[in-house]
């Protein structure tokens, strides 16, 4: 199981906060949002766009980074604090 | 070997404190550079009457640690105290602190700088701006990004 | 319009009342800086434990007047404030404060450099350290003055 | 008249912080400078250094910039504080 967080407006957008996914895992980033995309093709638009950054065990990382069983994955806006 | 503290926190903080953490016991330290990030009325051209800040817990205290460690091994500092606030903040309220110590002015003005910097591009943090036309999320500035390049080594 | 305020004094300051001073009545500015100079035990490799601070009565305060006006008119700065101690201090003892209040963080960092780069080069202060041989007067370095090259227009 | 003050370790050098000095004016720094040689001998070694900088009317000015009756001018070694 992959435990998959949104933030900030994205959150907003697809209107969830966390969801868990079952995927044949090891896989990478783009193949999660696929799944994901595949599962709610409204999430598309916001998901498959460059203007999303990914985490995955809260480091920041790109879209060919392996995800396993266990991982906490997160998909965010970029970051405006400061 | 350089002291960290790192805190994210709802609560407001004092700089008064925050300075006498780091002279406390401090005969070695020339220099300290402080930045304090307070929230503005206007912003990138409209009215602002509050601001949300939101983030995400674990990942931002791992990134600020990550980030004052970069510094820690680029500048001969003794100590880096980084502070920044979430949740439901007002106008002129402090958002963030960072502060930097050292023997020489030039190590502490350099990672103090570079630790904002990084902070503003890495640091999981999210701004929602309350306008009079209603809430709005902040756009990431271009600007910003590029205020990297300057710590990268020259070519 | 910057505003700048330069003190030369003997008596101690309280970087809180500083702080609180640029912070009121102030909700445009989304950054400020820092800068606050210590008498370290350690100096250019030896032992110190007290410095005396001498400096040109009339000079002084111009020329630090002189360096805020350069940076306010390089910067869009809203405050300036400048401190600089004289006469006898003790380890650990603050020596100077510069502070620079902006819209945003870029130009209130570089200010704050700018102003302590020049202050070291051009405002007519000179140090006398205590040491255990004998009071002696404190060499001006080289590296002080290789400072300021980063602030002449690139070529 | 000129009015002439020295600091710092200069000041302890020559033993003096402040002479007034009749000068047939305008000349520069240069001249006022050796005018105080020719007065104090043994000050040669310590005045006539490139470690020496100059002020008038309390601006710092390089050896060639005049100096007239009334001024104010101000002889010291390189600057060290902050």
């Amino acid at each position: 199981m992959i435990k998959v967080l949104f933030f900030a407006q994205l959150k907003e957008l697809l209107q969830c906060s966390q969801l868990n996914v079952e995927l044949a895992t090891p896989c990478d980033i783009q193949t999660l949002k696929q799944h994901l995309i595949n599962e709610h093709p409204d999430w598309e638009v916001h998901l498959n766009t460059n203007k999303v950054l990914s985490a995955v065990n809260q480091r920041m990382v790109d879209v060919n980074h392996s995800v396993k069983h266990g991982d906490e994955v997160a998909f965010f806006p970029p970051v405006t604090g400061g | 070997m350089t002291q960290i503290h790192i805190n994210v926190q709802t609560s407001d903080f004092d700089i008064a404190q925050e300075y006498a953490s780091l002279r406390e016991n401090n005969t070695q330290d020339g220099a300290i550079v402080f930045f304090s990030g307070l929230v503005r009325e206007m912003n990138q051209g409209h009215g602002v009457t509050g601001l949300f800040l939101e983030h995400y817990p674990g990942m931002t205290e791992k990134s600020l640690q990550d980030i004052a460690q970069q510094a820690s091994e680029r500048w001969p500092l003794t100590h880096i105290r980084i502070i920044h606030r979430v949740g439901q903040l007002q106008v002129s309220d402090q958002i963030v602190f960072v502060a930097t110590s050292s023997s020489h002015r030039e190590a502490a003005f350099a990672s103090c700088h570079f630790i904002m910097d990084y902070l503003k591009n890495k640091a999981p943090f999210w701004k929602k701006e309350t306008r009079e036309q209603g809430d709005e999320w902040v756009d990431a500035l271009e600007k910003d990004q590029i205020a990297l390049d300057k710590w990268q080594p020259k070519a």
